[in-house]
């Protein structure tokens, strides 16, 4: 019997200054699954305000190097927690207006169960762990403000899911 | 011959480089230092200037990293290490 | 302040014999997201199998009127549970080949918390609940042989992580 | 003048309807029967063939809906009523 057989490196990783090309970073995942049948994509974006405050755009600054280090040993984890046949993890830098997206992660698993936990502990680390900054531009009353954003303890705690487990 | 000194390059990042307003430096520091030691001595070049202060003082958030990874500030540094000191990471 | 103000039909769902145009499903929810940043799609496709056993084809078949209800059921459940600013459930019936997509189940909210539990949620109870039914087409040493497929006590064992905070 | 009998569309879907190799038909009961008495009645109609009480004795996985609506056994019927009989659900 002839059988196709379709090889894939699984693991794509990708930082860019350039706006996420979302139909391409899906088809990687939906597409030529395998026995991998179940896929989870989380989408992060700028967020469109409409209250007074208003977000104009957005700065995403990173730590070159080491940024695709620690994206690189988040995944392999995820990788050795979970049979994966696809992960696809990509983040944006530079300049972003409200409603571009900012970070795109996925999986392909055998059963939705470890497709989305892998996909959940991907950001969660993405989140924690990877050398990232966002900074937020304002418009308030006609006035341009520049906030750093801060770091969210929620995010912290969202953690010891996984270590518990570990 | 001995060398007694060493030279190691400081990154900044986010907001401590908007901050401080550099984001790239050189540091010569007697062989045997520790990151401490070039905190201390950034310092006293800065001649305690006050934002300087407030990045190094800020000690629950300041992050550290040794050639592109965390460490505590007694990690000893070596000829041409790289030390980056940033605020906790945001992305995502 | 001019502002373009973006309405959307928060739910939309479907159940068709027609092959899913996913890039048209996941264009609903990671584009025009607004103030609901966070998205997550789930996708679930006929596998391909490599073994011996080899899946040909699937048949799904449902219980029309029925399966619609209990589809909008879980989804109310979830939009009471969770803020969100998007929810598209797409199953597909009929006569599959492996590798095209089943289910498409996605969010959108203002966080990635509640984007994948709500999504994990509506997987869970789809599989439990809804009037699907699955049957395999397998090819064996040359002879084709139809299964139902079996019901999971592992998928009943999902819903508990649910109805403790219910 | 009160009529005295009742009129309901039985509906069997998946393995069940492929057993049986009926999907649909309709059944004339007494005014007042319920679910359980539809079950024995069309166990009667097929001479309590093997097939059909494979389906009826599957209690831990025969799931009953009456008019799109899960429910139990002992359910009440109504004239027009929809009544199906199928095995768990395995969709997704």
């Amino acid at each position: 019997m002839k059988q196709t057989e379709i090889h894939l490196n699984p693991v794509y990783l990708a930082i860019t200054d350039k706006a996420l090309d979302l139909a391409h970073f899906n088809r990687m995942v939906q597409q030529q699954q395998g026995e991998y049948g179940a896929s989870v994509i989380f989408t992060g974006s700028v967020r469109v305000s409409s209250a007074e405050k208003h977000l104009v755009a957005m700065s995403l600054e990173h730590y070159p190097g080491m940024t695709e280090t620690l994206l690189q040993q988040i995944i392999d984890k995820a990788v050795k927690r979970w049979q994966l046949g696809r992960v696809v993890v990509v983040h944006r830098v530079g300049y972003l207006k409200p409603g571009e997206p900012i970070v795109f992660v996925a999986t392909a698993a055998l059963h939705r169960r470890e497709a989305f936990e892998a996909a959940e502990y991907i950001m969660d680390y993405l989140k924690t762990d990877a050398t990232f900054w966002k900074q937020e531009h304002y418009r308030i009353n006609g006035v341009t403000k520049d906030v750093w954003v801060e770091a969210k303890q929620s995010d912290q705690q969202r953690l010891k899911r996984w270590q518990q487990k570990d | 011959m001995k060398n007694d000194k060493i030279t190691v390059s400081v990154l900044f990042f986010a907001s401590y480089k908007q901050l401080l307003g550099v984001s790239e430096l050189n540091v010569e520091l007697e062989n045997g230092a520790i990151i401490a030691d070039l905190c201390r001595k950034l310092l006293e070049n800065a001649k305690n200037n006050e934002k300087w202060q407030q990045v190094f003082a800020s000690e629950t958030s300041l992050k550290i990293a040794c050639n592109q990874t965390l460490c505590d500030p007694d990690k000893g540094l070596q000829q041409g290490d790289q030390v980056a000191f940033f605020p906790p990471v945001t992305g995502g």
